[in-house]
């Protein structure tokens, strides 16, 4: 019990996140309705840029913008007191192409409500099915 | 369906929680992300950038190449938008106009138009008119500050949290305030679509021209140190530079694309009325 | 780091996120999202990643919700679960 | 300059796709030819860089002069050449041969398709060249996001759901192959290949390393349409727009199927993918499922374009098998058939699009009498079908010979079969096809189209291109021996 405790606390954020995809998961499989199969899959998307960032966290570290003064670091650098700063970059762009996916599935559930004039996939299937 | 989705997501979950088993602990500074690369870039990034913001450095210039194509992403899912809806030829429907002085709404059958010389009456949304004094005064007078920070963020991102994207992302807001405020069409006039398009383009453009203006330098693509051959700064400076450059590149493209994709998303790719 | 506020901050992430997929309004969906994403930004910027947090709150909180209202405002709010 | 052909090859039709979008709204004519340049520079320089590969050896390019893993870096070998080779001549002959189509199809925006079409290319030939995990994953959306639009212009009024439902798999794969990369990130802290490469053996017996591969590896097959999760391709193939068809069936799967290859070739080494995991005979076995069921669906497809996408999830049936039966002559095979299956399907798909051009839709019966019709187009769609069927003159052949030595060597008798059976199915429904387009009569067909007397061709701009793809299978099918034995090979030395 006290190894299993130490154990989720020193990494509950590795746990957050897969509950997080898990939810995001479950609605893209098992909503019905297409706008909320696309919040899943942002859902999804966010829970795996929360890993990345978890992934550069350092105890006890700040920001990774550097404290100088004037043109040069007065005193050598220790990389301890910054938090990693590639997964920020990684997540950035993570960021933009969930964005970017978000709005061409938005465009695309547009059209489709233009042809069909409705959101759920069932309803769709049967008018596919009738035509 | 629910239950097959229960049973794969708990799989799924159970995979992971196996795997988080070998993990360094969260926060570890000895863990081999905190040890193998990423010290380099906090140690090296203002002697060889200039640039005290390591995000900004590294996104911009050490992997400066990822980035250029993030922003092709953003420039791809605005080409996509444009593609899927817009659609060109006008449809015949019924118009509504406002008589200002007076305030009374006309409603005209069969798609005539009254010719917006005469100054007295105002087309209005046929399903929703977002006419608010105060709504329309206060988004009038936010535009302007929310592009000045925008700027900011791009111009700043150097020193502070920022830089291209998030700058090229309010800029956008900005005008989608003033769609949303006023009508669709204020912001069209305003901003019209092909400056729209081709501001998405010239974005990105100045951005991979950048990275060829290095090749043409003599140096790899993207090596922003050669520009000091044509710039009368050092090798760091130009770097500097370059990363600047590529973030209003960056900036532009993305404003154009975030007002593209409104547009088109809340207009149905008719761009006469919107949200 | 304020482990209380952590905890406040990760607690509110979940119920956002299940009430986000639960809620049985679009437009309910749309702004529920955006309490998402702000909460996951506030959730960055404590976990000291001030870039990612900061385009989270533009983007994620900021114009894709506004994506979203104009996506449902040109659709339906019906959804059946 | 030659120096810098590993980045010009992406960046040319890169800058000329924003060029096109420019253009778009300033001088509408100059989209084509604009499109065409840039193709083709790039085309020009892939065959600039296989020939100095096979001079000097493999080599890197290092972007923004930043070494590797510090920045980003572009590794090519023997085996990406021949494969951006091939993805620069599919992209380059499709786009000579169905541009009128184009010009026809979105006259208003003509503009946007090419800008799409050119950066799906450019996501390709990214994918194929670069040496760094997270870079493969920007560029992998790149060519998922374009894929996903150019799919949804279909005419079908079911392209759109059929393309939002491709988003969410593809969604979903991309996401498993970036939670593969972050897994391998936060235990080696490097995401260059070669690094990680390095930095791997140390750690194969943990649970996070096999759990990346595993994700990685559902995120790449998802994405390529391998057997259990391949629902999403046959319509989304079916109902995309006929160029956007003959662009994204031959390249997108096959060269996911080569992302497997060299995740398992040049990240993960072939000790720990063969015999660390037990898996892969497991794998070997769903890829014999994968043809058999891919073969029987497509026999019982009335419309062509479906059927063909059946008989697409039974090739890459093919590749996956060929790469997991671990030994080189069966991965040689199985490269030997990425080549060789992006030009039998780009055959096939434009001459399918060439007469649903003139028809409208395509069942089987409609293609009564169409030799006597369209003879050289039926001829085109003959010869890829055979070479599909695997008939020795043809390349298609040659693959399936490799393919089944490799099988014989790793003693797995299934996989023989599986291609045995899948080639006596692919025989019987080719000849069910070439029967009715020779012996039918075309005034017994029952759609809407009427024939006139004599031949009815399309026009040269299509039919050329598609007669060159014919010889070049022939072509390919005559030099598969110097392929394997001077490039594919080489390649592989150090692997096994």
């Amino acid at each position: 019990m006290e190894f299993f405790l130490t154990h989720l606390v020193a990494k509950y954020n590795f746990w957050l996140y897969i509950i997080l995809m898990m939810i995001g998961l479950y609605a893209m499989i098992a909503k019905n309705n297409l706008i909320k199969k696309l919040v899943g899959m942002n859902i999804f998307q966010t829970a795996i840029i929360l890993f990345y960032v978890s992934i550069g966290s350092k105890k006890g570290a700040t920001i990774p913008i550097i404290e100088h003064s004037g043109k040069t670091v007065g005193h050598a650098l220790d990389p301890a007191h910054y938090v990693n700063p590639l997964p920020h970059v990684l997540m950035l762009t993570a960021i933009v192409v969930s964005v970017s996916t978000f709005g061409v599935a938005l465009a695309l559930a547009v059209k489709i409500y233009q042809r069909y004039k409705t959101l759920e996939e069932d309803e769709i299937l049967t008018r596919i099915r009738e035509s | 369906m629910k239950k097959l989705a229960l049973i794969i997501v708990i799989l799924s979950g159970a995979l992971l929680l196996y795997a988080t088993k070998d993990f360094p602990p969260w926060g570890d500074p000895t863990s081999p992300a905190s040890v193998h690369v990423s010290p380099r870039y906090l140690e090296k990034s203002l002697e060889e950038t200039h640039v005290p913001n390591v995000v900004t450095s590294i996104l911009a210039d050490y992997r400066g190449y990822d980035t250029m194509f993030e922003t092709t992403v953003i420039f791809c899912a605005g080409v996509a938008c444009f593609m899927l809806l817009r659609k060109f030829e006008v449809e015949q429907r019924d118009l509504y106009y406002r008589h200002i002085p007076t305030g009374i709404t006309i409603h005209i059958k069969g798609g005539k138009e009254i010719p917006s010389t005469s100054g007295e009456f105002e087309k209005i949304d046929t399903i929703w008119t977002p006419y608010d004094f105060i709504i329309n005064t206060v988004s009038r007078f936010l535009v302007p500050f929310i592009q000045l920070f925008a700027l900011y963020v791009i111009a700043h991102g150097h020193h502070s949290p920022g830089g291209g994207f998030q700058g090229g992302v309010i800029l956008g807001a900005s005008i989608i305030v003033l769609a949303i405020g006023f009508n669709l069409r204020t912001a069209v006039k305003r901003f019209g679509e092909k400056i729209d398009g081709i501001m998405s383009a010239l974005g990105v453009f100045i951005y991979s021209g950048v990275g060829a203006l290095c090749v043409l330098l003599g140096g790899q693509f993207l090596n922003y140190g050669v520009i000091a051959k044509v710039l009368p700064v050092g090798k760091a400076m130009a770097r500097s530079h370059g990363i600047l450059g590529v973030e209003i590149g960056v900036g532009i493209s993305v404003m154009a694309v975030m007002v593209c994709i409104y547009n088109n998303v809340a207009s149905e790719g008719k761009y006469d009325e919107g949200l | 780091m304020i482990w209380q506020l952590d905890l406040a901050i990760l607690t509110l992430v979940i119920v956002c996120a299940i009430a986000a997929i639960s809620v049985k309004d679009l437009l309910g969906t749309a702004i529920l999202f955006g309490a998402y994403s702000f909460m996951m930004c506030l959730l960055w910027s404590i976990m000291a990643a001030v870039d990612v947090a900061f385009t989270e709150a533009s983007v994620g909180a900021g114009v894709s919700t506004v994506f979203f209202v104009a996506a449902v405002f040109r659709t339906t709010r019906r959804t059946k679960d | 300059m030659s120096e810098n052909y590993p980045a010009l090859l992406v960046i040319v039709p890169l800058l000329s796709a924003f060029a096109i979008y420019a253009c778009s709204w300033l001088h509408k004519k100059s989209c084509l030819p604009l499109a065409i340049t840039g193709l083709s520079i790039s085309f020009l320089i892939s065959i600039g860089l296989l020939i100095k590969v096979l001079h000097r050896g493999p080599f890197s390019y290092h972007l923004g002069g930043w070494t590797p893993p510090w920045g980003i870096a572009y590794e090519l070998d023997q085996i990406n050449a021949l494969v951006l080779l091939a993805v620069t001549t599919v992209a380059l002959v499709n786009l000579i041969a169905t541009g009128k189509e184009i010009e026809r199809l979105f006259a208003d925006r003509k503009g946007a398709f090419y800008a799409l079409y050119l950066l799906f290319v450019v996501g390709l030939l990214g994918i194929v060249v670069t040496g760094d995990l997270f870079n493969l994953y920007v560029l992998l959306e790149i060519a998922s996001i374009t894929g996903y639009s150019l799919i949804a212009m279909g005419e079908s009024a079911r392209a759109p759901i059929s393309s939002l439902n491709y988003v969410f798999m593809g969604t979903i794969g991309a996401c498993f192959y970036l939670l593969g990369v972050g897994y391998m990130y936060i235990m080696t802290g490097s995401l260059n290949m070669a690094d990680v490469r390095g930095l791997l053996p140390p750690l194969y017996h943990s649970s996070a390393i096999l759990a990346a591969f595993i994700f990685c590896l559902v995120g790449v097959m998802i994405k390529m349409g391998f057997f259990p999760l391949h629902f999403w391709l046959p319509n989304a193939y079916t109902y995309a727009p006929s160029p956007a068809a003959s662009l994204i069936a031959p390249l997108m799967t096959k060269v996911m199927a080569y992302v497997m290859i060299r995740l398992m070739v040049s990240v993960f080494s072939p000790s720990f993918v063969f015999s660390s995991i037990s898996a892969s005979r497991g794998i070997v076995w769903l890829a014999c499922l994968a043809i058999i069921i891919g073969a029987v669906m497509a026999l019982s497809q009335r419309d062509i374009r479906r059927m063909l996408t059946y008989i697409i999830v039974s090739e890459i049936g093919y590749i996956v098998g060929g790469a997991w039966l671990g030994n080189a002559t069966a991965m040689s095979g199985a490269i030997l058939h990425i080549l060789n299956d992006a030009l039998m399907t780009l055959c096939v798909f434009l001459a399918v699009g060439a007469v649903s051009r003139k028809l409208g839709r395509l069942y089987i019966e409609d293609l009564a009498g169409l030799f006597k019709k369209m003879p050289f187009t039926m001829a085109g769609f003959v010869a890829g079908g055979i070479s599909i069927i695997g008939v020795p003159p043809t390349c298609g052949f040659f693959s399936k010979w490799y393919l089944i030595l490799g099988a014989i060597e790793a003693n797995n008798y299934g996989f023989v079969a599986a291609l045995i059976i899948s080639s006596l199915i692919n025989v019987a429904l080719f000849f069910r096809i070439i029967e009715t387009a020779f012996m039918g009569n075309p005034h017994t067909a029952a759609i809407g189209h009427e024939w006139t007397s004599g031949i009815q061709e399309v026009s040269l701009t299509t039919l050329v291109p598609l007669l060159v793809v014919t010889t070049g299978l022939v072509i390919l099918g005559i030099f598969s021996g110097v392929v394997v034995t001077q490039v594919i090979r080489p390649g592989l030395t150090g692997v096994f």
